[in-house]
């Protein structure tokens, strides 16, 4: 039981750095503008990893859930409604036709 | 609620005011109450102090021209008197002083989660406090407590950098603190201390803690970009290199509208308390109270934009603000409604807290709907920036936020230092600040409506009598505010020794003696009932 | 004087076609705030004298809540508030719409005074001549820090911006001088950065325009495109190595990444002071940047000038 | 309060009190630092959409090559983090301590190789402000990616600092044995809070390195 976790961890070592590999080599395809979500996406799953298996969220309790979560659901809130400033400022040129 | 009651007599009773003496007692203590005190003393100092400078800027405004303050001083005064209100009084006010010393009794605990973390709070409070202070007495800042770019990056030859890196430091004294409080809420509840069974004050520090660490590193990381960017004369918010100033606001305001929050919502808690223990009744509509608290807390972070509505901010974005600014209104008119049911059919005392409780409700009412003014976009874009925006959280802040923390002050008076206070005294000063209040700030929204823009040194002949009265309030106001300093200080000496439980008010706070001992209770207490918990005949009502 | 010193004002003068409308809001909002505040505190005092601790009243009757009155206390005011968002909103989309005909005024902010200038020519600091019953817009930019553009009268007000344009609009209805202030603290002489905006009947504005000395923007404009040699790629005819400008203000414009856009006075003022930032399809991005060679009253002249081009076709 | 085991502070009951406080305490903690760097990524996410162009040209600056060695780095003293957390749980006092030596070691090697990042981008003036040599049409928008990356970068390797720091003390600890099964609560907080740095890295590297490299 012990000893069990240790080949986990290094799995999951194994994953980030192969996901690292990737997201490095993707970057030289040219995606258009696919190329930020697929770098993004694969940053999200190896933050997942770490998340789950080094910080040990998935043996945490509900509550851990809620605050790691949280964090990031709060981080939404900001970006979210900032942008949705800066990207509808030009809808209503300034000046007008 | 029952405490096993074990009667050991000792002569002299030790409790965590005699227990030991001496400076160093004190400032290495980690007794929640002691911290607490500390807290209160240090408030109480930045309270005055920014009191100073609000007394300075309605002397100026008696006459139109600018004739007493040069306008350079006008503009350091009002934003001195903002800075140090807002980071180094009103939000630490309540929780960081009585919630400190309230909060570990109320849920039967011995301290609070983490105690050397919270003298460390108070430490970085100061230190924040002791940079804001150089930036004062070197000069002063003229910004404005918003330090908008790039005129605080760009422009302004006054103490910016240690203002700004006095309000870093003082971030991170807030964000323990709710983290502190947050925790000692969930792990440290008597046996039998359900989330159903807490007072609603514990309610309303949990939904403030909330937003002290979800907005204030937001804050930090702002005011850092922002000195980096003066120090460096080049930076992310600089329009010279494409930067945009209003993203600044945005940031600024994440935190700072959450903030008003941080402010009221922990008065609103105390309110409850007071509102209950003074009619002798159960709280009306328990749950929808204690929710409220967090859905403000929550619905508070996605408002900020109402700040930004004639800022340059896209007309579609500025509408969906509006609309959820609206939302965050319905929580706040929840409270008020069940404050003023829980009061009928109760039995009521006219006590000082209760005079505060009242004013409270009252003034909060009237703050709160000219805020609904505000969130209206076609109405903010007149009254915005003018004295009306004044007048409004000053409703809320002063007339809200103050009340509330008197009222407390009153209310935990014989739990924090064993005496009463006397109560006709407190009666008069609490009518006084009402009266002065509303005759201080009620002048500005009619100032605001005519178009008096707000950090003005001089203004226009027209707007002179309804500044004066404004000015005359002041001066009551004050007298009022200094009442109380001076009466509480004299009770601690010749104040009657108040009993364990002055007001028979629920709550574990007030089964333990006056002043608590060291650890707060002799044994853990165990609950078995609801709050606010007063003899009557039970009503259902569907 | 002495009247003066002495009156008390307890309502702003109406002096726009805005004004009515923001205040028939008000008066909703006042009147739906009194009734709340007279309900609540009536309440107060009602039930704090009725039920006072009194021999007879000493133990009170409770009532845990009632799931009934708290569904109608948040529905009811969430109703009433949807009426206030959908009123303010529409007045805010009015004040953001500017109408196509309106005369346009620009202005450009700075520590501590106003500049505008009207497209036929005359300038004004710190004073406004309008006509009355004619849309006017303001076309806004700032040299420095923010500031605010405010007249309370016509109930409107717009952030001033470096870096950028905003604009406002009104439609001035009764002649007279109105106050002009900064809204947005700006420095030290910031209750100093105000004026007057004289609003004038149209005849008169016309005599008044007239008399008004100084070449019109555009002139101004045009004779500032040849100084900085702008005319030497930008030109009509078939070698032109850059885009021909005439119509440009309103057209839409397809990038050289594949967005397209409305060429508005943002997008000229960008493409002059950073021209790579937004090229036009087509063409190379060999246009130097004119930041530090044009002032910000300049780039508004040039824009002037641009606006004054007719649209050629080949 | 005197049947308090010798390492549960008088405040808590028992030692599973205590380590729940300290772990829901790190976990908040961690929360606000999410929204510490949120503002900075917030500024870098409205910036990249207003100024594609711009910041894909600055970002061909940085080296990718250095970045993604420092991302294996961080990854590797993540693993090497989490070992010493396992060897506390189970008692193992070598794992523990040659872990977090490495974990150390590993940390001050990103911190070498950052430093050799910033010093190039000294020699070729890319520090805005101070030494900014960039000339052309989108220079202005270019420094100001690198503003965000300094800010970011920056803020990044000072949690790293601390983060060292932290370390050393717990390896300091742990080496005259104040660690056990039962009580080992530092080396636990510690961990989260070296994996969140990592975490961290791992989103700055595609948003700042990875941009626009294709066609460089």
């Amino acid at each position: 039981m012990a000893r069990s976790a240790v080949p986990l961890y290094v799995a999951v070592f194994v994953a980030l750095i192969v996901l690292t590999g990737v997201t490095v080599a993707v970057s030289y395809v040219d995606l258009g503008p696919a190329s930020v979500v697929v770098a993004l996406a694969i940053a999200c799953v190896k933050a997942v990893l770490v998340l789950l298996f080094f910080m040990h969220l998935r043996e945490s309790p509900g509550l851990t859930w809620v605050v790691a979560l949280g964090g990031f659901f709060w981080l939404g809130i900001l970006i979210a409604l900032t942008m949705s400033d800066v990207l509808t400022r030009g809808w209503l040129p300034v000046g007008g036709p | 609620m029952t405490t096993a009651a074990a009667v050991v007599v000792e002569q002299p009773p030790l409790h965590y005011l005699n227990e030991s003496y001496g400076v160093r007692s004190w400032l290495l203590t980690t007794d929640h109450k002691r911290v607490g005190l500390l807290y209160l003393l240090s408030l109480t100092g930045a309270f005055f102090v920014g009191g100073f400078f609000a007394v300075m800027l309605r002397l100026e405004l008696l006459t139109p021209a600018g004739d007493l303050l040069q306008a350079e001083t006008y503009n350091k005064f009002f934003t001195m008197h903002g800075v140090i209100m807002v980071f180094f009084f009103l939000i630490p006010s309540i929780p960081a002083a009585l919630g400190n010393f309230i909060l570990p009794l109320m849920i039967g605990a011995r301290d609070v989660a983490f105690p050397r973390l919270n003298l460390a709070s108070w430490y970085i409070y100061v230190l924040g406090a002791a940079f804001t202070t150089y930036a004062v007495v070197s000069g002063g800042v003229d910004t404005g407590w918003t330090f908008y770019t790039p005129y605080s990056t760009m422009s302004s030859t006054t103490q910016v950098m240690p203002t700004a890196i006095g309000i870093f430091i003082v971030g991170f004294s807030s964000i323990l603190t709710g983290l502190n409080f947050i925790v000692t809420i969930h792990r440290m509840r008597a046996p039998g201390l359900t989330w159903f069974r807490l007072p609603l004050f514990v309610w309303s520090l949990y939904a403030t803690s909330l937003i002290q660490i979800l907005a204030t590193p937001v804050l930090a990381i702002t005011v850092m970009l922002l000195g980096a960017e003066r120090l460096l004369h080049v930076g992310i918010f600089d329009p010279a290199i494409g930067g945009d100033p209003v993203l600044f606001q945005h940031l600024f305001w994440f935190y700072s509208h959450p903030a008003v929050y941080i402010m009221i919502l922990p008065g609103m808690g105390v309110i409850s308390e007071l509102v209950t223990c003074f009619s002798r009744k159960t709280i009306f509509g328990y749950s929808y109270v204690a929710f409220s608290s967090i859905a403000i807390a929550v619905f508070g972070f996605l408002v900020w934009g109402h700040h930004l509505f004639v800022a340059g901010q896209s007309v579609y974005a500025a509408m969906v603000f509006s609309f959820l600014s609206y939302l965050v209104a319905i929580p706040s008119a929840v409270k008020v409604f069940n404050w003023t049911a829980t009061l009928h059919k109760g039995t009521i005392e006219f006590r000082t807290p209760l005079f505060y409780a009242l004013g409270f409700i009252g003034l909060f009412t009237i703050g709160g709907l000219t805020g609904l003014f505000l969130a209206a976009l076609g109405m903010d874009v007149h009254v915005t920036d003018t004295y009306f925006v004044i007048a409004h959280f000053h409703y809320i802040m002063v007339g809200g936020m103050v009340m509330a923390y008197l009222g407390g002050v009153h209310y935990w008076w014989p739990k924090i230092s064993g005496r009463m206070y006397p109560e006709n005294l407190g009666r008069i000063a609490a009518f006084i600040i009402f009266l002065g209040f509303n005759l201080t700030f009620f002048p500005q929204f009619i100032l605001g409506y005519l178009g008096m823009p707000r950090r003005y040194h001089s203004y226009p002949e027209e707007f002179q009598v309804l500044n004066v009265m404004s000015t005359a309030g002041a001066s009551i106001l004050g007298i009022g505010y200094l009442l109380p300093m001076i009466y509480l200080l004299w009770s601690l000496r010749y104040g009657e020794p108040a009993s364990d439980n002055p007001w028979n008010a629920t709550g574990l706070e007030w089964q333990t003696p006056s002043p608590p001992p060291r650890d707060n209770f002799e044994h853990t207490p165990v609950v078995t009932t609801a709050p606010y918990d007063y003899p009557g005949r039970e009503v259902v009502v569907d | 004087m002495i009247e003066a010193r002495f009156s008390l004002p307890l309502f702003p003068e109406q002096a726009s076609t805005l004004a009515p409308r923001v205040d028939a809001l008000l008066f909703f909002l006042l009147g739906v705030s009194v009734f709340f505040t007279v309900a609540i505190a009536g309440c107060l005092v009602v039930f704090a004298v009725r039920y006072r601790r009194r021999p007879g009243n000493e133990v009170a009757e409770q009532v845990h809540g009632s799931d009934r009155l708290e569904i109608a206390w948040s529905v009811i005011p969430l109703l009433l508030c949807l009426v206030m968002y959908v009123w303010g909103a529409q007045l805010y989309f009015a004040a953001a719409s500017p109408p196509p005909n309106a005369l346009e005024v620009t202005s450009v902010g700075k520590q501590w005074m106003w500049k505008f200038q009207h497209l036929s020519g005359p300038r004004e600091i710190n004073e406004l001549h309008v006509p009355v019953g004619l849309p006017v817009k303001l076309l806004m930019t700032s040299q420095d820090v923010i500031h605010s553009l405010y007249v309370p009268a016509f109930r409107v007000k717009q952030d001033v911006l470096p870096g950028r344009y905003t604009q406002l609009w009104f439609q001035a209805t009764r002649p007279g001088t109105y106050h002009l202030f900064c809204a947005e603290y700006c420095g030290t002489l910031h209750s100093g950065m105000i004026g007057q905006v004289v609003a004038m009947e149209p005849a008169e504005f016309q005599r008044w325009l007239a008399g008004g000395a100084g070449a019109s923007p555009a002139a101004s404009g045009e004779k500032l495109f040849s100084e900085l040699g702008c005319d030497t790629c930008h030109r009509a005819d078939a070698q032109a190595r850059c885009p021909d400008l005439g119509g440009l203000l309103g057209r839409n414009v397809t990038l050289a990444n594949g967005q397209t856009l409305v060429a508005d006075e943002g997008y000229v003022r960008e493409s002059i002071l950073d021209p790579g930032a937004k090229l036009v399809a087509g063409y190379e991005n060999i246009m130097p940047t004119y930041q530090g060679l044009v002032s910000e009253e300049g780039v508004l002249e040039l824009i002037a000038y641009l606006k004054s081009l007719p649209e050629r076709h080949p | 309060m005197t049947e308090h085991a010798a390492a549960v502070a008088h405040q808590f009951d028992d030692a599973e009190q205590q380590r729940g406080a300290a772990e829901l305490g790190m976990w908040i903690f961690l929360a606000t630092e999410v929204m510490f760097f949120g503002g900075m990524f917030t500024a870098f996410t409205a910036y990249r959409w207003l100024y594609p162009e711009a910041f894909t040209h600055a970002s061909r600056h940085l080296d990718a090559l250095l970045g993604g060695i420092n991302t294996v780095v961080l990854i590797g003293s993540s693993l090497t983090m989490v070992l010493a957390v396992h060897g506390a749980r189970h008692g193992h006092r070598r794992m523990l301590l040659v872990c977090l030596a490495l974990t150390l070691l590993l940390g001050s090697v990103f911190l070498g190789v950052k430093a050799i990042e910033w010093s190039s981008k000294w020699e070729h003036g890319l520090v805005p402000g101070l030494h900014f040599t960039l000339t052309g049409a989108d220079a202005g928008r270019q420094e100001l990616f690198f503003f965000l990356y300094f800010a970011m970068t920056g803020v990044h390797a000072l949690h790293l600092v601390i983060g060292i720091c932290v370390v050393g003390v717990i390896f300091a600890l742990a080496w005259r044995g104040h660690y056990s099964p039962e009580y080992h609560n530092p080396v636990e907080v510690t961990g989260l809070y070296w994996h969140f740095i990592d975490i961290v890295w791992i989103f700055l590297l595609p948003m700042l390195y990875l941009i626009g490299r294709h066609g460089a």
